[in-house]
């Protein structure tokens, strides 16, 4: 009998891939909302990489916690060892030490792994005026890994060229990494139809994995840049029953994990009824 | 202000009204917290209902702080690397003011931000860093990345230059009447603010004297000779979050989305919130039933 | 050290002697502590016992662990920026060596040292700041200060470069198995140094479990992802301080003195002191009742 | 009645001038043991200026406490408000908001206002090596004042030309500091003889005032360079009755405040004596 689950969302399969890129001694930060990346780092953590040290907030090397949506931020910092500021974050973490990998969703990537999270359209009249990179125009470059989640895979997100560089991986191959101090490392981006990767600057991305269900075409189709096709596309690999039984009843059971995968108008709705559950749960 | 004074006075406890002292229109104002956490919401609403305007508004990771200041028309312009409302979307007001108002702003990069603000709080004109090379923010704001060598390794590092604001305003877990003030949360780069700004304003949840501050000095993050003013604001945090106190408070939050999603409205949520009292605005979010569940979601937290 | 070792090792706790592991002939060596506090003294002790040689030490504010270093015979080279004795005078075998023995050293100014540590732990190569104008430090060792302007005042500052040990040894008051560890006392800058060092040895007062460490994170100073090696050393700062634990010991720091005033009597202190292990060192410096003593100074303060 | 005490000895003098230079709201440094500076400071404290803020080891704004040789660095440290290490205290302190005053002893100083902490003889063969600057290279020039206390006040100490420039005003007239960007001051030397004080690159030293029973030419030929000689010097202010009692009763009860007027001989056993005191006071 596998030991595969048959019984999962895509959430649920982006999150298990995205854990499954975190390795044991990984250094990572939490910080802005992205139930993702919380989900994936913990569950990370209880299974097969449980001395990653992250920084949750202002909470440095945190537990794994019980990821809801009222008090998150509280449980992130509940468990620290110690408390930095942004300030010592970033001089230590990301400038010092360095980071291994940071999902990042933005409003467009390019084939260049440019990400852009500023403005869609003219930089002085904006169609959109995204939110602003925070530090991802810094750090992506110096990430080991660059990861990028989008969980809206389409010809809109996956662009030729970004409106604007937000940020970029500035140099790709190991080589030219390497050459300019940075540590070697791909680029991946993690979509709810399949994984992409780009390892040299002179070679386009190529799909490294379709999610189960998801033909190749598909993946084609709905990327705005060319696609290196190997022959042989293997399947990402599912996430395992023991993985959605960590999740469902331990790490995230008001299902965060979905909130990425629900559109605009879904959004604060399904936030309600998980805070609802969530008072509910306190007790009066 | 004057930093002997900052030193000298030790009771620098105000009203919330006496912000005025410290703050005028057209200054540059830095704003403490970071994302939806640890703004200085009280003194910020206290800045719209004491009408001061045309201010330069700098935050590194702002949320609803921003959003309301923008709404409100308190700025002239805006220094920020990131403005969110985060899992309850984009930013309203921010939104409509560059989309369709022009407002004038400087999008630059989160970590250049923090730097220049250390600069100004550690004495020197400019800190180096391996800079956002590649990234459009620097096309946009030549005047605040300058190349510059290594004189040790010839390498390429990028120069930010030291933000010093007017005044920055934060808000904090306690302090003394003196200002030396504990953090225990989410922190932000409150310090850095509080070193680069000619005045400090510092709002907390509770006064407490200098001997409660003595009990765990580790906790103390900014000491007395930063601040010029204490102000007791307990939930002035609010709608954001002051951990380990209180959570962000997510039914306010999506209020406020709904409200600010038209100029009409918006101007309904600031006479409705924001034009009466502090007191006033504790009862309308919910009155303090409301606030304890916000204090209960704080404590009760599952670690694995 | 690699790293991802460090982060992945939970369990760093080893006997002193292990320090063999970490420490080699000829590395260089930044030590922790300043002035007459919070040295590392046991390990000091531990590397003249294991015969550890050519090392070139770094110290900021040093005193006797500089001093017993050097007339140990350990050290090929020096840099610092104070070593004194403070209340007991100069230091004997630092002054031997300079003035009659030729010992290659670096007075490097104090800040720039501090700087340097601390650039290498920011992962700049460089910190630029109003530096030692004037100064013959600057006339001896001009490899180290290389003047830089502003670009954007135009100013003059100057540039220090970054230093990396490639071992810092620090004595702190607690640390988990994994090396979260906790700093009360007098600091120096063992943070930095602990960051800009490829390999990081600390000793402690007492290994206590991680819950322990959580209860005030406050008092953390250096995430366990900063350490390598973790060793409970009670009274390893002895004979300098480590407060609130105890005080330095002004009765050994005498017959230190003493007994280093000539090379023939600090071999002496040698084989009397040090040749021997930890234990039979706080013996022979006094045993439990000369401990409690230097803990009940530490205590009973007098506050104003 | 006078308030001036009759009964006190040089070190007290000298101490009570040191403590008369700190200004309320002054922000002050302790670190190295320098009972005197130490002594100042809480004088001034519990006096005239209450609201300074010194550093006292890694403890930011410490409390007045009784000075003994023994414990003096943890009654230090038990009364700060908050704690900083060595790093945060030069950046925040002496580079960011500037230390007013800070008594610094010196092997040497001279008619320029540099100091010599290093050698005396050749640099790379001296005679005396010795401890070296610190931080003195850097900060004096940033003090409001430059403040040199000097217990030996001879032709050895107060030289024409220092044998190395450990660390210097370099600016010195009001009008040459505020154009490099440092606060106005003078320089004072505070001795055993005299206050000698310097705020003109181009003109000597002038005697500020003599001590009580000092005599001009001692001054004068005790000193190694030029000094301005007023027409009329005045007397230095003697302590008060109050400070010597606050002196002897309060803050410095073992009389520590008197090593560093002790010759290199007399020291260890005056500190033995304190210390044989001070434990006995411990109790058993």
């Amino acid at each position: 009998m596998s030991d595969y689950a048959e019984d999962y969302s895509t959430a649920e399969l982006v999150c298990v891939a995205v854990a499954r890129e975190v390795e044991d001694g990984d250094v990572l930060i939490l910080g802005s909302f992205t139930p993702l990346a919380f989900v994936s780092y913990v569950l990370a953590k209880v299974t097969h990489a449980p001395n990653i040290m992250y920084m949750a907030y202002s909470s440095v090397d945190a537990r794994p916690f019980r990821l809801t949506f009222g008090s998150y931020e509280a449980a992130a910092t509940a468990g620290g060892v110690a408390r930095w500021n942004m300030t010592e974050c970033i001089n230590s973490l990301y400038l010092g030490i360095g980071v291994d990998v940071e999902p990042i969703s933005s409003i467009q990537a390019d084939q260049y792994g440019n990400i852009n999270i500023s403005v869609v359209g003219d930089y002085a009249k904006p169609v959109l005026r995204g939110p602003g990179g925070a530090g991802a125009p810094e750090v992506v470059k110096m990430h080991r890994k660059m990861l990028g989640y989008f969980p809206n895979h389409s010809r809109r997100t996956l662009v030729p060229r970004v409106d604007f560089i937000t940020g970029t991986r500035w140099k790709i191959s190991n080589e030219e990494r390497i050459k300019a101090g940075l540590r070697p490392g791909p680029i991946k981006f993690i979509t709810n139809l399949a994984v992409l990767r780009k390892d040299e600057e002179e070679k386009p991305f190529r799909i490294e994995s379709v999610h189960p269900g998801v033909s190749v075409e598909d993946v084609v189709n709905n990327t705005g840049f060319e696609l290196a096709v190997p022959d042989d596309v293997p399947e990402t690999e599912k996430p395992s029953k023991e993985q959605i039984r960590l999740l469902r009843e331990v790490i995230d059971p008001y299902g965060m994990v979905a909130f990425d995968f629900k559109s605009g108008k879904e959004r604060l709705p399904y936030l309600r009824d998980i805070l609802d559950r969530e008072v509910k749960a306190l007790g009066s | 202000m004057n930093r002997r004074d900052r030193v000298i006075n030790q009771n620098k406890v105000a009203p919330l009204s006496d912000i005025t002292r410290l703050i005028k229109d057209g200054d540059t104002v830095a704003i403490g917290g970071a994302w939806l956490s640890s703004h200085p919401m009280a003194i910020i609403r206290q800045i719209i209902r004491s009408g001061i305007k045309h201010l330069y508004a700098l935050t590194i990771l702002g949320s609803v702080d921003i959003d309301i200041l923008v709404g409100a028309g308190c700025l002239d312009r805006l220094m920020f690397s990131f403005v969110s409302m985060e899992a309850y979307g984009l930013p309203p007001n921010f939104r409509r003011a560059i989309e369709k108002e022009g407002l004038k702003y400087d999008e630059i990069t989160g970590l250049a931000i923090i730097l220049g603000f250390e600069a100004a709080g550690r004495g020197v004109p400019f800190l180096p860093y391996r800079g956002p090379f590649g990234s459009d923010c620097v096309k946009e704001r030549p005047e605040f990345y300058k190349t510059i060598k290594c004189p040790f390794t010839g390498e390429e590092m990028i120069a930010v230059p030291a933000i010093k604001p007017d005044v920055a305003i934060i808000h904090a877990q306690r302090a003394d009447p003196a200002g030396n003030t504990q953090i225990e949360g989410t922190g932000g780069s409150d310090l850095e603010l509080a070193k680069a700004a000619d005045k400090v304003i510092v709002s907390v949840e509770e006064i407490v004297p200098t001997d409660v501050i003595r009990q765990n000095p580790y906790k103390t993050k900014i000491p007395r000779f930063y601040v010029d003013m204490v102000i007791e604001a307990p939930f002035g945090a609010h709608p954001t979050s002051s951990i380990p106190s209180y959570v962000g408070d997510p039914w306010h939050m999506m209020k406020y989305m709904e409200m600010a999603a038209s100029p009409e409205s918006f101007k309904d949520y600031l006479s409705e919130y924001v034009m009466g009292s502090e007191a006033e605005y504790l009862e309308k979010i919910g009155g303090p039933k409301h606030l304890d569940v916000l204090r209960k979601l704080a404590r009760e937290v599952k670690l694995l």
